[in-house]
This record gives C-alpha cells, sequence and structure tokens, in this order.
C-alpha cells in the first residue's frame, strides 16, 4: 500500500505544524502535554514512511494532487527517509527533555516561546527533506531560518540578542543569493523540479554562477568555514534545547542540501577541479573548527566548534563522488556521518545543558571533580564524544571508516590525512573536557554548594541519545540498505 | 533594449546597493534595508523572468515572487522586532563586533 | 544444537562484561556489598564461560560469531586456541584483580565508576583477543584504550591528569596509524579473515605492490607498536604508573600491553604470514627493535629508586621478549613468545600487587624504604622474591621456560646475537631485581611500620591474590612439560596454526 | 639391598622438609632432621637405584647418578651432614633458623646437581646452589660480609650467564639432551670452540681458578664455620660437575683450550699456595689451599681434555682427588669452629692428609694425579707437582700455627662429633672410593718407594716452615689483602667512577643542563658505599 506510505509524507509536515498551531493557542502552560502528543504523532508518521521507502522505494506524493510546475510535490528517497528519521529521534529526545527544562518555574516565557517555535521548525525540518523542487526548498529554509533565530534569541540577554541579529542577517543573505541562484536556473531550464533541473541544466555560464550562488547561500547555512563565524555565538549562547537542534538539525540541513544539490541536480557541474574546492572547504572547517574547539575555556563552545568541524566531514564526500572505485563507500560515509553527528550532537549539547543546569556555569575549569554529582551526564557527554572522535564502537567511527576507506580507495590521500587527523583532533578536545570532569576537585578551594537537582528526565534523555549512537555503531548496515533507495547509479 | 532587459538591469542596480549597503553599513536598520532591496532585486529579476517568452506571460515566477514577498516581510518583521530588543538590551545599533 | 550453543559462547563472555560494566555503572558508589558481589559473579561467569570455550576448542567445535557491521566489513570474534591463550590469561587475571581491587580501594571514592571501566577493559582486551579480522580487531584495540583512560586519570590530580594526556597521546596516535593501516589493508584486499600463515590475498597483493604492502604493514605495526611500548615508543607506560596498582598489574599484566603485543602476533603470524614479513624486510627491523627495546627498559630500570617505576621500565624490557619471539620466525621462538605473554603477566602482575600491597600497608613507594620488609611482610615479599626470581630467568620458574625456548628457537634460526640479548637481559634484571630482594630480607629495618593488625600482614583480599599468582608462577614453570601448562598451549597452537614456520 | 626409584628425590626433599619445619612450631625437630637428611644421599649408591623419570617435570626431569656423581655422593652426603649437625648443635650466633634453612637449600641443591641427568635440570640446580649460597656468604649481615656477599654474587651471576648461553647452544642442537649424551653433543657442535670456552669459563668461577678465585678468598673467612666447610669443601665441586658433565672429555680432543686448562690450574695452585702462605686468619689460608688443590683437580681436567684416551683415568683420579679434598677441607674447616685448647689435635690428621703425608689419602690423589700425567706429558709436571705438594706442606704448616690453639671455649658434643666423623672418614673413604675407582693408583700409592718419594716433599715444605718459624718477627711477611687483586681493583674502579662523574658534572654544568631528575638514583660504577 504504497498510496499510504506516500500519505506519511505530508503528515510528517503538517503534524508538528498543527502541533505548533494548536500549543500557540492554548499556551504551553495550559498543555504541556501537547507538544509530547505531537512528536510522537510525527515520529508515528516518520516511521510509517521510512518504511515505505525501505520496503517500496521512493515515495511522491503531491499535495491536493496539484502536479508540478504550479502543485507542490513532496519526495521521499533513502537520504531524505534517513534524515526524517534522524530528525525524529532528535526531534522526540529535545521535546522530551524541553519538557522539564522550560517547566521547571525559571523558564516561563522561554516555554511560551519555545515551543512553537521549535515544532513549527521541526515541520520545517520535515519539508526541507521532503521538498521535490527548488523553490519549495527556498521556502523551507527561510521558514527553518525565521523559526532558528529566535530561538537562539529565545533568553533575550544582550549575548544571545547580538548572536542572533547576526545570524538572521548572515542567514537572510544566504536566502537571498540561494534564491538569485534559482531564478537564474529557471530562466535557464524553465523548471524548478530537482530532478528535472539536473536533466536540463547544462555546463554552461549561467549555470555554473547559478549553482555558486545557492551553493554560497547553503554552505553559509550550514557554517562551513569561512562562512562559520555566525554558528559559535548563537549555539553556544542558547538555552539547551535550542543548541542541539540547531547544531544537530538546522546547520545539517543545509550540508545535507549542498550534497542533494550536486549529486542530484548539478552533477552535470560537479569537476574534478569543483569537487576539489568543496572538499577543501570541508576539510578547512574540520581543521579549523576542531583547533578552534581545543582553544574554548567554555564547554558549549568546545560543542559549538566541533559542529563545525563535523559538518566538514560530509562535503568530504564531492571530489570522491566521481571516482567510481571511491564513490560508494564515501557517500555512505558521508551520509551516515550527518546521521551520527545529529545524534552526538543532540546528545553533547543536552548533557552539556544539564551541566550548565546544574552548576550554572560551564567553565571548563569549573568542572573539576563534578563527575560524582553529575556523572551520568558526564558519562553521555563522553559517550557523545567518542562518536565525535570517530572511535568505535559508535555509528560516528562507521561513517568515518566509510569515508576513509572512499578517500584511500580513490587514492586520494590528502582527505584521507583529514580524517584521520580530524579523529585526534576531536580527541583532543573531547578528552580536555572529559579529564575535567574526571579531575578530583582541588582540595583547595572551598566545598561549592552541592549542584542544583536534575528532573530524572533530563538526566535520560543525553544519555538515550548518546547510547542510540553505539546502537548505529554496532551494524550500519540497515540504514545504508535504506540509503540505497532512489540514489543515483554513480552512487549505488 | 527590451521590457525584460531593462528589468534585469534595474534588478541588477538594486542588488549592487543592496549588497554595498549590507557591507558597508553598520546601522543595523540600513543593513536590514539594504537586504531588503536585495530582496526586490531578486523579485524584479523574476518578474522579468516571467516576460522571456514574447507573447506569453510564465505565472510561476509570479507565484514565487508573491510567496518571496510573504516571506521577505515576516523576516523583516523579525529582524525589526530583533533591532529593538537588541537596542532595548544594550543601547547600540550596530553589532559589536562591528566596531572598529 | 550443542554446536550452536557453543557458537554463542564467544558473544555471552563479551557481553558478560559488558553487563558487569553497566550493573556496576548503574548501582553506584553507595552499595558497595552489591557492587562487590556482581564484580565477582561477573568476573567468575566469565572465567568459567571463557574455560568452557577452551573445552569447546579442545572438543573441536568451531566457536563463532560475527554479524556485519558496514557493507564489506564484519564484526566477527573467533575463539582459536592463540585467542584462547589470551583469553584465558586475561580473564583469570581479571578474576584476580578484581579481588585485589576491592580490598585495594576498600574506602576510596569513585569506585563504580572504577570498577565500570575496569570491567569494560576486559571485554575490551577479551574482543582484541577474539578479532577473528583485522576491523574487529581495531574497533576492540580502541575501545581498549577509552576504556583505560578513566582508570589511569582514576586518582584525578594534576599528575594523574598529566599521566593520562601522555597515555592517549601516544595510545590514540598510535590507533590512527592501525586505523589508516587497517583501512588501507580493507581497501586493497577486503576483508579477509585472519589466516594462520597470513592471508592469501595480502600475498597477491604484496606481489602487484610491494611498496604499498610493506607501508601498510608498517603503519599496522606501528599503531600496535606504542602498546607493546616498542621501542621507542614506550613512553607512556612508565608515565602511566601514577595509578592505583591494581590498574598498573591490569596495564603491564593483562589488557595494555598484551593486546600490543598479541597484535604485533596477529599481524604478522595472522594477517602477512611470517614469510611474507620476513621478504619485505620488517622481521629483523621488527627483532632489533626488540633488542634494543629489551636492553633499553632493563637499563632504564636500574636506575628507578621508585618500587613501580622500576617495574615499569622492566615491564618495557619483558613484553619485548614476545615481539622477539615473533620476529626470530622459528616456531621455537614463537612458543617462547606466546609463552612469556602468559607467564610475563602472570610475573608482573605479583609483581604489581606486591609493589601495591607495600604502598597499602606500609606506605612505602620508594625501594630504599624497604629495608627489612621481608619480616614484617613474609608472605608479600616471598611472592615478590618468586616473581622477581622468575623474571631474571631462574629455572624452575616461567621465566626460565620462555627465555629457553626463546634461546633455541632464534638459534635454530642461526641468530646467535638473540642468545647475547638474553644473558644481558638476565644480568641486567638480576641487577635490578637482586638489591630489592636483599634489602627485603637481608637489611635490617629502618623504618618503624605500623603494627599488624591481626594476625594476617595484610588484608587477606590483597594477600591471597599474591599468593595465588605467585603459586602460578611457579607451577607455570615446574609443571611446563605438561600439555595444559602455558607452554604446552603454546605448543598447541603452534603446531596446529603455524607449521609452516 | 635396593631401594625404588622415587628415593632418589628422598636427598633433595629431605632438607627442604628439614627447613619448612624450622619457621614452624617443629624448629627442634627440623634442626634434627636437617642433622641427618643429607645422609639420604647415600640412597643413590644402593644398587637399585638407576634413574628416576619425571617428564611433567620443569622440561622433562631425570635424575641418574653415575659413577662420577655417586663417589661425589659418598664425600657430599657425609660432609653436608657433618655440616649441618655442627650447624644445628653447636652453632649460637644470631639468626639460626636462618642459617640452618640456608644451609638446607644449598644442600638440597647440591644433592640435584649431583643427580642430576638432563640439561635443565643441571642448569637448575646449578643456579639455585649459586643463589642459595649467597645467605650464607653474607650470613653475618657486617659491611665485609655484604662486600663478600657482592662479589660472590657479581662473579657467580657473570659466570652463569656464560652457562646459561653454553646450556641454549647446546639445546639449540639436542634438545634438552640427557647428559649422558651431552659431551657427544657438545663434541659434535658447530660452535664447539665457542661452547667449550663458555663451559670453561663459566665454571671456573665456581672452582676458584685464578684469577676468578676472589670471591673464595673474601667468603670463606666471612662465612660461619659450617658453611664455609659447605663452600669449600662441596660448593667448588660443583664446577667439577659442570665441567666433567658438559665438556667433550673422551669424545674429542681440544689441545690448545686442553693446555690452557692445564697451566692455569697449575699457576692458580702455585699462585694460592704463595698468597696463601702470607694471610693471617686461618681460614683464609685454608681458602687459599681449597684454590690450590682446586687447580691440581682443574689440572686434571685439563689433561683428560688434552688427550680424549686419558680421561677415563683422569676422571676416575679426580673423584678419588675430590673426595680427599673435600673430606679434609670440611674436617679442617669445621675444626676452626672448635675452641678447645687441644683442637690442634684434631686439625692435624686431615692436616697431614692435604699435604700427602706417607700413609694418607693425599698420597692416592697425587698418585693417581702423577699417574695421569705421565700418561698424558711425559715428566713436564713430575717437579712441579714436587714444588706444589711442598708448598702445600708449607701453606698448612701455616695454617696449624695460626690455628693450633683454641681461645679455650668448651664445645658442644655435636660440633666435635661432626669433626671427629670427618676426620674419621677421612682415613678410609678415600681409599674405599680408589679401589672402586682406580685399583691401580691404590696399588702404586702403597709401594714403598712412592712413600718414600711422597714424603721428601712433605720433608721439604716441614723443613721451610720450620725455618720461617725460627725466623718469625725478624723477617716480615709481605702484606697480601684477602682477595689478593679484588680490592686494589675495586678501589681503583671506585676512583675512576668517581673522576667520570666529576666530568660528566662538569660537562652538564658547562653546557647549562639541569640535574638529574630526582627519579633517579646516582648510583657510582664502583661498589656502593660500604666497600
Amino acid at each position: 500500500m504504497a498510496a499510504g506510505g506516500a500519505l506519511s509524507l505530508p503528515l510528517a509536515f503538517l503534524l508538528p505544524l498543527l502541533t505548533a498551531l494548536v500549543v500557540f493557542l492554548l499556551g504551553a502552560r495550559r498543555a504541556p502535554w501537547l507538544p509530547g502528543i505531537g512528536a510522537l504523532a510525527t515520529v508515528a508518521a516518520v516511521a510509517d514512511a521510512v518504511r515505505h521507502v525501505a520496503a517500496h522505494g521512493p515515495q511522491a506524493y503531491h499535495l491536493g494532487g496539484w502536479m508540478p510546475p504550479l502543485g507542490v510535490e513532496l519526495y521521499a528517497d533513502g537520504l531524505a527517509a534517513l534524515m526524517l528519521a534522524m530528525t525524529a529521534a532528535v526531534g522526540l529526545a529535545v521535546t522530551a527533555y524541553a519538557g522539564p527544562y522550560l517547566h521547571d518555574g525559571h523558564h516561563h516565557q522561554e516555554a511560551e516561546r519555545f515551543w512553537p517555535l521549535w515544532l513549527v521548525q521541526w515541520a520545517a525540518l520535515n519539508g526541507t527533506f521532503l521538498a521535490a523542487d527548488l523553490f519549495n526548498l527556498y521556502i523551507m529554509l527561510e521558514l527553518v531560518t525565521l523559526t532558528a533565530v529566535p530561538l537562539v534569541a529565545i533568553t533575550g540577554d544582550r549575548a544571545s540578542l547580538g548572536a542572533a541579529m547576526r545570524y538572521l542577517l548572515l542567514a537572510l543573505l544566504a536566502s537571498l543569493a540561494y534564491l538569485l541562484g534559482v531564478a537564474l536556473l529557471y530562466g535557464g531550464t524553465g523548471t524548478l523540479h530537482l530532478r528535472q533541473v539536473g536533466e536540463l541544466v547544462g555546463a554552461g555560464g549561467p549555470a555554473a554562477v547559478a549553482a555558486a550562488l545557492i551553493t554560497a547561500g547553503l554552505l553559509l547555512k550550514g557554517a562551513i568555514f569561512p562562512l562559520h563565524t555566525w554558528l559559535v555565538p548563537a549555539h553556544s549562547n542558547a538555552p539547551a534545547p535550542a543548541s542541539a537542534v540547531l547544531s544537530a538539525l538546522v546547520v545539517q540541513a543545509g550540508v545535507y542540501l549542498v550534497l542533494r544539490l550536486w549529486l542530484w541536480t548539478f552533477p552535470a557541474l560537479l569537476s574534478p577541479a569543483v569537487g576539489w574546492l568543496l572538499g577543501g572547504l570541508g576539510a578547512a572547517s574540520v581543521l579549523y573548527g576542531s583547533l578552534q574547539a581545543l582553544r574554548q575555556s567554555r564547554l558549549k563552545p568546545v560543542i559549538a566548534y566541533s559542529t563545525v568541524a563535523q559538518l566538514g566531514y560530509p562535503l568530504l564526500l564531492l571530489p570522491l563522488a566521481a571516482v567510481p572505485a571511491a564513490a560508494a563507500q564515501a557517500w555512505q560515509g558521508a551520509a551516515y556521518y550527518i546521521v551520527a553527528h545529529g545524534l552526538a550532537k543532540a546528545g553533547a549539547f543536552l548533557a552539556a545543558g544539564n551541566i550548565r543546569y546544574s552548576l550554572g556555569h560551564d567553565r571548563l575549569a569549573g568542572l573539576r571533580g563534578i563527575a560524582p554529582e553529575l556523572s551520568v551526564s558526564v558519562l553521555a557527554l563522553g559517550l557523545a564524544f567518542v562518536s565525535l572522535m570517530g572511535l568505535p564502537p559508535t555509528a560516528g567511527f562507521l561513517a568515518k571508516w566509510q569515508l576513509l576507506s572512499g578517500a584511500l580507495g580513490g587514492g586520494q590521500w590528502p582527505w584521507a590525512a583529514v580524517i584521520v587527523l580530524g579523529g585526534l583532533l576531536a580527541a583532543g578536545y573531547g578528552l580536555r573536557v572529559l579529564a575535567m570532569a574526571l579531575a578530583a576537585a582541588p582540595s583547595d578551594e572551598p566545598v561549592r554548594r552541592p549542584p542544583q537537582r536534575l528532573p530524572r528526565r533530563m538526566v535520560a534523555v543525553p544519555l538515550l541519545l548518546a547510547l542510540a549512537v553505539y546502537l548505529l555503531g554496532v551494524s550500519a548496515v540497515p540504514a545504508l540498505r535504506l540509503l540505497e533507495q532512489g540514489a543515483p547509479e554513480a552512487l549505488g | 533594449m527590451t521590457q525584460a532587459g531593462l528589468y534585469t538591469l534595474a534588478a541588477s542596480a538594486l542588488a549592487g546597493i543592496g549588497v554595498y549597503g549590507l557591507i558597508v553599513r553598520r546601522h543595523l536598520l540600513r543593513r536590514i534595508l539594504a537586504l531588503n532591496l536585495l530582496g526586490n532585486a531578486v523579485f524584479l529579476l523574476l518578474v522579468a523572468l516571467a516576460r522571456r517568452h514574447p507573447g506569453y506571460v510564465d505565472p510561476v515566477p509570479h507565484a514565487m515572487v508573491l510567496t518571496g514577498i510573504v516571506v521577505a516581510v515576516s523576516a523583516t518583521a523579525l529582524a525589526l522586532v530583533l533591532a529593538r530588543r537588541y537596542y532595548a538590551e544594550t543601547g547600540l545599533r550596530h553589532l559589536p563586533e562591528d566596531e572598529g | 544444537m550443542m554446536a550452536a550453543a557453543y557458537g554463542l559462547l564467544p558473544l555471552a563472555a563479551l557481553l558478560t562484561a559488558v553487563a558487569t560494566a553497566a550493573i556496576v555503572f548503574a548501582l553506584g558508589d553507595a552499595r558497595r556489598r552489591q557492587r562487590t558481589f556482581w564484580n565477582l559473579f561477573g568476573a567468575g561467569t566469565k572465567l568459567a564461560l571463557v574455560l568452557l570455550m577452551a573445552h569447546g576448542v579442545l572438543q573441536g567445535h568451531t566457536l563463532e560469531v560475527a554479524w556485519p557491521a558496514l557493507p564489506g566489513a564484519t564484526l566477527r570474534l573467533v575463539a582459536d586456541p592463540l585467542a584462547l591463550l589470551f583469553a584465558v590469561l586475561s580473564s583469570l587475571l581479571w578474576l584476580i584483580t578484581t579481588v585485589y581491587a576491592i580490598a585495594y580501594l576498600e574506602g576510596s571514592g569513585q569506585r563504580a565508576r572504577f570498577f565500570g571501566f575496569f570491567s569494560l577493559c576486559v571485554a575490551a582486551t577479551f574482543g582484541v583477543a577474539l578479532a577473528g579480522n583485522p576491523f574487529t580487531f581495531f574497533c576492540f584495540y580502541e575501545l581498549l584504550t577509552l576504556a583505560t583512560y578513566p582508570l589511569v586519570v582514576h586518582r584525578g590530580h594534576s599528575a594523574a591528569l598529566a599521566a593520562g594526556r601522555t597515555y592517549l597521546g601516544y595510545t590514540l596516535g598510535g590507533g590512527a596509524a592501525l586505523l589508516a593501516g587497517t583501512a588501507a589493508l580493507y581497501v586493497a584486499v577486503g576483508e579477509q579473515p585472519f589466516t594462520p600463515g597470513g592471508m592469501p590475498a595480502v600475498a597477491e597483493w604484496a606481489d602487484r605492490a610491494p611498496v604499498a604492502a610493506t607501508a601498510v604493514l608498517a603503519l599496522l605495526l606501528g599503531g600496535v607498536a606504542v602498546k607493546a611500548a616498542l621501542f621507542p615508543l614506550q613512553g607512556w607506560l612508565p608515565a602511566a604508573m601514577v595509578a592505583p596498582a591494581p590498574v598498573s598489574a591490569l596495564l603491564h599484566a593483562v589488557a595494555v600491553v598484551k593486546a600490543g603485543a598479541f597484535g604485533v602476533v596477529r599481524i604478522i603470524e595472522d594477517t602477512y604470514g611470517y614469510a611474507l614479513a620476513a621478504e619485505l624486510h620488517v622481521t629483523p627491523v621488527l627483532s632489533a627493535l626488540a633488542a634494543v627495546t629489551i636492553v633499553y627498559g632493563s637499563v632504564r630500570a636500574l636506575a628507578q629508586a621508585e618500587l613501580k617505576r622500576r617495574l615499569a621500565f622492566s615491564t618495557v624490557s619483558q613484553v619485548s621478549f614476545i615481539t622477539l619471539g615473533v620476529a626470530a620466525g622459528s616456531q621455537l621462538a614463537l612458543i617462547g613468545g606466546l609463552a612469556h605473554l602468559v607467564h610475563q603477566g602472570l610475573m608482573k602482575i605479583t609483581l604489581f600487587f606486591c609493589a601495591g600491597n607495600y604502598a597499602e600497608t606500609l606506605g612505602e613507594h620508594r625501594i630504599d624504604a624497604l629495608n627489612g620488609a621481608g619480616r614484617r611482610m613474609p608472605v608479600t615479599s616471598a611472592a615478590f622474591t618468586v616473581a622477581a626470581l622468575g623474571m631474571m630467568g631462574a629455572p624452575p620458574l616461567a621465566g626460565f621456560i620462555s627465555k629457553w625456548y626463546l634461546g633455541i628457537g632464534a638459534l635454530a634460526q642461526g641468530q646467535g646475537w638473540v642468545i647475547g640479548v638474553l644473558v644481558a637481559s638476565t644480568l641486567l634484571n638480576a641487577a635490578y631485581f637482586l638489591p630489592i630482594l636483599r634489602r627485603l630480607w637481608l637489611l635490617p629495618a629502618t623504618r618503624d611500620w605500623p603494627a599488624r593488625a591481626g594476625r594476617a600482614e595484610a588484608h587477606r583480599g590483597l594477600l591471597d591474590p599474591v599468593l595465588l599468582t605467585a603459586t602460578a608462577v611457579l607451577l607455570a614453570g615446574l609443571l611446563a612439560a605438561t600439555p595444559l601448562s602455558p607452554l604446552g598451549w603454546a605448543a598447541r597452537i603452534v603446531e596446529q596454526g603455524y607449521p609452516g614456520l | 639391598m635396593s631401594v625404588p626409584e622415587p628415593l632418589l628425590l628422598l636427598p633433595i626433599l629431605a632438607p627442604l622438609v628439614a627447613a619448612a619445619l624450622l619457621g614452624g612450631r617443629a624448629r627442634r625437630l627440623g634442626a634434627g632432621l636437617l642433622a641427618v637428611a643429607p645422609l639420604t644421599g647415600l640412597l643413590a649408591l644402593a644398587p637399585g637405584a638407576q634413574a628416576l623419570e619425571l617428564p611433567w617435570l620443569l622440561l622433562g626431569t631425570r635424575l641418574a647418578p653415575d659413577t662420577l656423581a655417586r663417589a661425589l655422593l659418598a664425600l657430599t652426603a657425609p660432609v653436608a651432614a657433618a655440616a649441618c649437625l655442627a650447624a644445628a648443635g653447636g652453632y649460637a650466633g644470631p639468626r639460626r633458623s636462618g642459617l640452618l634453612a640456608a644451609l638446607a637449600a644449598t644442600v638440597a641443591a647440591l644433592m640435584g646437581l649431583l643427580l642430576a641427568a638432563d640439561l635443565a635440570t643441571l642448569y637448575f640446580a646449578y643456579s639455585a646452589m649459586t643463589l642459595a649460597a649467597y645467605p650464607l656468604v653474607v650470613h653475618a649481615r657486617t659491611p665485609e660480609a655484604f662486600r663478600a656477599g657482592r662479589i660472590y654474587l657479581t662473579m657467580a651471576l657473570l659466570a652463569e650467564a656464560a652457562v646459561l648461553a653454553a646450556v641454549l647452544l647446546i639445546a639449540a642442537e639436542a634438545g634438552n639432551v640427557a647428559l649422558a649424551e651431552a659431551p657427544a653433543a657438545v663434541a659434535g657442535h658447530d660452535r664447539r670452540g665457542l661452547l667449550v670456552g663458555l663451559i670453561l669459563v663459566g665454571f671456573a668461577v665456581k672452582a676458584g681458578v685464578v684469577p676468578l678465585h676472589a670471591w673464595l678468598a673474601l667468603a670463606h673467612p666471612v662465612a660461619p664455620v659450617p658453611a664455609s666447610a659447605l663452600l669449600s669443601a662441596l660448593l667448588v665441586k660443583a664446577a667439577l660437575v659442570g665441567w666433567w658433565r658438559l665438556l667433550p672429555l673422551g669424545e674429542a680432543a681440544l689441545p690448545g683450550l686442553g693446555a690452557a686448562l692445564v697451566v692455569a690450574g697449575l699457576l692458580s695452585s702455585l699462585y694460592a699456595g704463595l698468597v696463601g702462605v702470607t694471610q693471617r686468619r686461618p681460614k683464609t689460608v685454608l681458602a687459599y689451599s681449597t684454590v690450590s688443590q682446586m687447580g691440581l683437580m682443574t689440572v686434571l681436567t685439563g689433561l683428560a681434555l688434552l688427550q680424549p684416551a686419558a680421561a677415563p683415568a683422569a676422571g676416575a683420579a679426580l673423584a678419588v682427588f675430590a673426595v680427599h679434598h673435600g673430606l679434609a677441607k670440611g674436617a679442617l674447616f669445621l675444626g676452626c669452629g672448635l675452641h678447645g685448647r687441644r683442637r690442634g689435635w684434631y686439625l692435624l690428621p686431615p692436616a697431614l692428609a692435604l699435604a700427602g703425608a706417607p700413609g694418607t689419602s693425599g698420597v692416592l690423589a697425587k698418585a693417581g694425579l702423577k699417574e695421569v700425567s705421565a700418561s698424558v706429558a711425559e715428566a713436564a709436571l713430575g717437579p712441579l707437582l714436587f714444588i706444589l705438594s711442598a708448598l702445600t706442606t708449607l701453606l698448612l704448616a701455616r695454617f696449624l700455627a695460626l690455628a693450633w690453639r683454641g681461645d679455650g671455649g668448651l664445645d658442644p658434643l655435636p660440633q666435635r662429633l661432626a669433626v671427629l666423623a670427618l676426620v674419621a672418614l677421612g682415613l678410609v673413604l678415600p681409599w674405599g672410593v680408589g679401589l672402586r675407582l682406580a685399583p691401580a693408583a691404590v696399588a702404586y700409592a702403597l709401594q714403598p718407594g712412592v712413600l718414600a718419594d711422597a714424603l721428601l716433599p712433605v720433608i721439604a715444605g716441614a723443613a721451610v716452615a720450620a725455618g720461617a718459624f725460627a725466623l718469625r718477627g725478624r723477617v716480615g711477611m709481605p702484606r697480601v689483602p684477602e682477595g689478593d687483586w679484588i680490592k686494589p681493583a675495586l678501589l681503583a674502579g671506585v676512583r675512576l667512577g668517581r673522576a667520570a662523574r666529576r666530568g660528566w658534572r662538569a660537562a652538564r654544568r658547562a653546557s647549562g643542563l639541569s640535574a638529574p631528575r630526582s627519579g633517579s638514583l646516582r648510583r657510582s660504577p664502583g661498589p656502593p658505599p660500604g666497600a
């Protein structure tokens, strides 16, 4: 029953939207259970969609039965399904975590604002993954941005406001660059549909300019070096749940789109030079982000910079995509990287949120000797970091292995070197944090006030996310089989 | 000089002004305005595209422009709110990192 | 049915350790008695399962579990005799070390964390032992690094943290090399199981691309050489001495260095095959490095005033005998090396337990403070004496057996210089162990130590493990000729697995 | 009567059991048991006990006494028993049970060494004996004792390294070979020269061949009486066991090494005699006489190495010589432990025997030596042997002069019993062994002519001694430190080390490096303070 499966695509988009509307109208105070219901419903819809994609291949759905170009098509292939699933997992976790975090009496107005914003954003993210034409992508991206910015600013202090302002300006600029590119493409091909554009677009000048504009916009939204400047203040000043979704989902959507467009829409333009340029940017953000993370003195900036670093890895696929010997493995690696990073990063930010929540700060130096009180959160943080380091037995490792094998198989040693080096640097900053957490409290300093008691759910959620990364680390085969649905021949 | 060509020319002029303003100006309001200019330039370009085939108007770009304007308006609104909150919070009219 | 049950044993044993870790973490610091129970229960169960596996292997069952982790990379646990040699050693010493650690850490903080990672560490060691292909080996090898780090920094003071940094700097660097090497190997020849005598595909590949093959072999060996503390990559080992005694025992005798040495065996014998490795001119370098390490470690040990540091450098020296045995390339030498894998473990763990006892009961860390300790702690000191003499290679103790086989094996390959190394190491060992024995037994006590509490010289939990391992050292030597002794088992491994040598 | 094989383990286990008892409640019982434990060694002489196979032990152990072993067991059992008896019943100093335990361990190791019939077990027993003897040497715990112990252990371990290398070289070709085949294996070894060299050097330290004798001269005076009796009478013989088990005697002729060994033996005999005369402590004198006598036994070994045909005769002669010397030396050393005013009378018979006075076992021993040497090197050795026996007489005269009068303390019965037993045995046992192994030598030794020219060197030596006694006080005796060369050498070493360290420090300071890290001991190349 493919139709039912197809039907679950619009549901995956509409359910969170609907929930957001109701929550907005009722007010989160009056219906604290509502977001949970909505999240569960969304997860169910996504699960159904994933099941159908896995069973019957790519699914398409035309809203209201209108055909393109004017109608809106929702399209889910393996990659999209994987993203939907990852988003659903993170979304569920964040929803579960945000409840106690926001409704503890300290965060009223944040609670009021958070739920609608986050639920709309979830819808927009699903839309981004499902959108089948360039303009809908634009709408969804804008929607994501316009919900992400307030999430950054939600606490309303000067640091977060400044970060949000900068984020907004740059994001709007990026969207306009994207839109301009789309306009040029439409002018050239007369269509907006991802695959049709891909078939019609030539290697000519205007197409190249359009691709450049679009890519630039997406790289900025994906916070790829050197367009990452806005990310760190924004992500490290937001409240924990917001940081989690921003780092795990929002920026990754940008990277996802870079891959999507270059592999589906502009493969004709993907010359080795372009591949090396984009891969080089990816490598640069891997190294730069890691090195910066090593120099931070607070926990959340460390995690934020590690986001910059992790976002670079998937781009390493682009130089390899053209090499037959390497493409398939590199592609699996890149896709799995996004999934692994999403889960691990959400877990890390939520765990960091716990630490900050109970200590009232996240200075690394102040973490000495906290392990006993916050052992579970620290454990979750550590487990998540292990995946970011790409060490077994985590999903991060499997992704890294595939990407590395691809790089070696393609005979492109530099990328392999970058991958290995990036792992070591990640180990460097990760263990800098953990060492502080494992360290004994300095004997000379007076006993600190016992940290604030953590609600049980807030303790459990990050740990579960981290453990999920290990579950995916035991075997990537199911996920990668799903990924094959509707993948371009070059990558099959 | 066809009408489309004219539109395109105007669009690029607007875009130039927008980018210039966005880069050179530090005052938040001016930047927001610059962004709007840039957006309008893109819309103008789309409108021009609608007429690239003589004798028939392509509806799709118009649909895009309409939607785009809605998005732009909401984005501008958000930007303005943020700018005001920021000013209220800090007394600054521009982002601190941009000084000097 | 029966065979299927046997097939699942490896997984069961692995999960036992993991589950123990999980339970211990979950119990938290407060519930001491339950934790103790679960620790011992887990260790005991694992040992039982491993012995059952040994029985199964003797029966001729194939014990194997495998599931795909990636297209083209499977996680595979296989219990061959070589794997069991290491697995039995680690599980047995895990049980003993657990008993010791429970007594040793009596009343210190953070015990849940400690024992949790302790179990995890042994699970990883078990995985390293049973890894059926390079991918699996790498996974558990890295897991081991991670699981041991919290143990190294357990004390949490800045010295411990610094040591932890050094430790990770070395081991993760080695891990990176191993990763690159393993991935390159997979790209070159795809997934191959460990095959005694070497993987055929690797041999073909080496014919096609000898340079690449050599480079990859160098990467792989470089990766494991770090944990095997092969000169010049031995720096982390003495630094890691800040850890509590049970951890040092674990690092030096059971888990980390052994994983490295075991990796050398797997890579040389089961991945490339000795013939190919020799053809690529790698084994001469390896044996030269091993020889240098043996002498270097002993010479450095001479100059150490702190007992544990001296023992650490002695480990650096002793572990390289295993490498030497592998690199010598004769059956006898390999037998000696593999037997030494067990022998060194038994002797070194005894020595570290004793060092721990002196530190715990008398509060002495320096060697020159141990004058007359033999009278105050006769049992501990007797055990220490046995183990030290064993390290010297004095018959009839375990170390003598290893040296005997290494020596005649090397001579069989016409490598007479190895005898020189063995003799030199014997003399150096005597030079740094005998003075300690003299202080323990012959010199009058210079300190006034706290009087004994009760009749035992120290906590039972600290004494029984020492006695057990010391007896094992003695028996491993005395009963070497019996088939189930470490030597006998090593001989079985080599005769079954490496008739080609 | 015939004994079942497992009883061959008894000589090794009995002393250990006794030692184990010493620790616990049954201390007295243990001491008593220890005094008789060595006598179990005589079981090996019984006809039944041929060989005991213990394939599960070590690398497959085999115990089987051959002719040489039986002869030496006949010596070891009584001497060890006497020493243990003297210690158990007579020793009143500190750490008594420590001394007894060390004695027991040494005896067990000795028995093992004699019974061992395979390579690994031989090496095991030999190194065990080396280590077990260390506590005997340092028993006094004085700086002097520790210095002697350090020198003993250093030299012994260095030598053992050579032995280990030799053992491994043999095992590499023949595996854990049965000692009966060992000489053949060595003879056929493709590194024979190196191998034989290693064996000679390795055991030469125990044999006290000059210049490797220094430890003997230092260890004997400081060790308690029963210990030095054990060392001097039995321990040094272990070297002979090692040589005769491993060297290719009777299998191959190695003229070069053989001649070298003979010369070394003669030289060390001569040198030790001369140095010994200058010594002032009776036990030191005895130690040097041991070195001198061992030199003669070394000569016998060398002759066998020189000429395979002579090996059997040399073996027999050696066995007789060893028994004779062992009994006499044991008696003399134990005698030094007596305090009675008339202890000289106890000491006289063994002294005469060593000097080779007519009718004593000394004549028999020398006869064997003469016979063999005559068969190998015509007349070359005759005069030398004459000088040497004269020197021996002189040496023992010196000893008697120093040790004649005890300080008049009263001696416990067991001690006197032990000495008397050994003295008595010394009169008969060598002849018994001689009749069993070398009847020709016995017959030869009993000829009146031989008695006469056996008398000459004794008279010569006695005359010189008398002269010296008459001139005593007027001509000064040159002062030679105990262990002659070792002390100056060590001092030089220490000075060298100090100088080197000073230079090194200066260099560091010059290059601006910091002082050595505080983890590491500063060690001087020479012996640490106390030397």
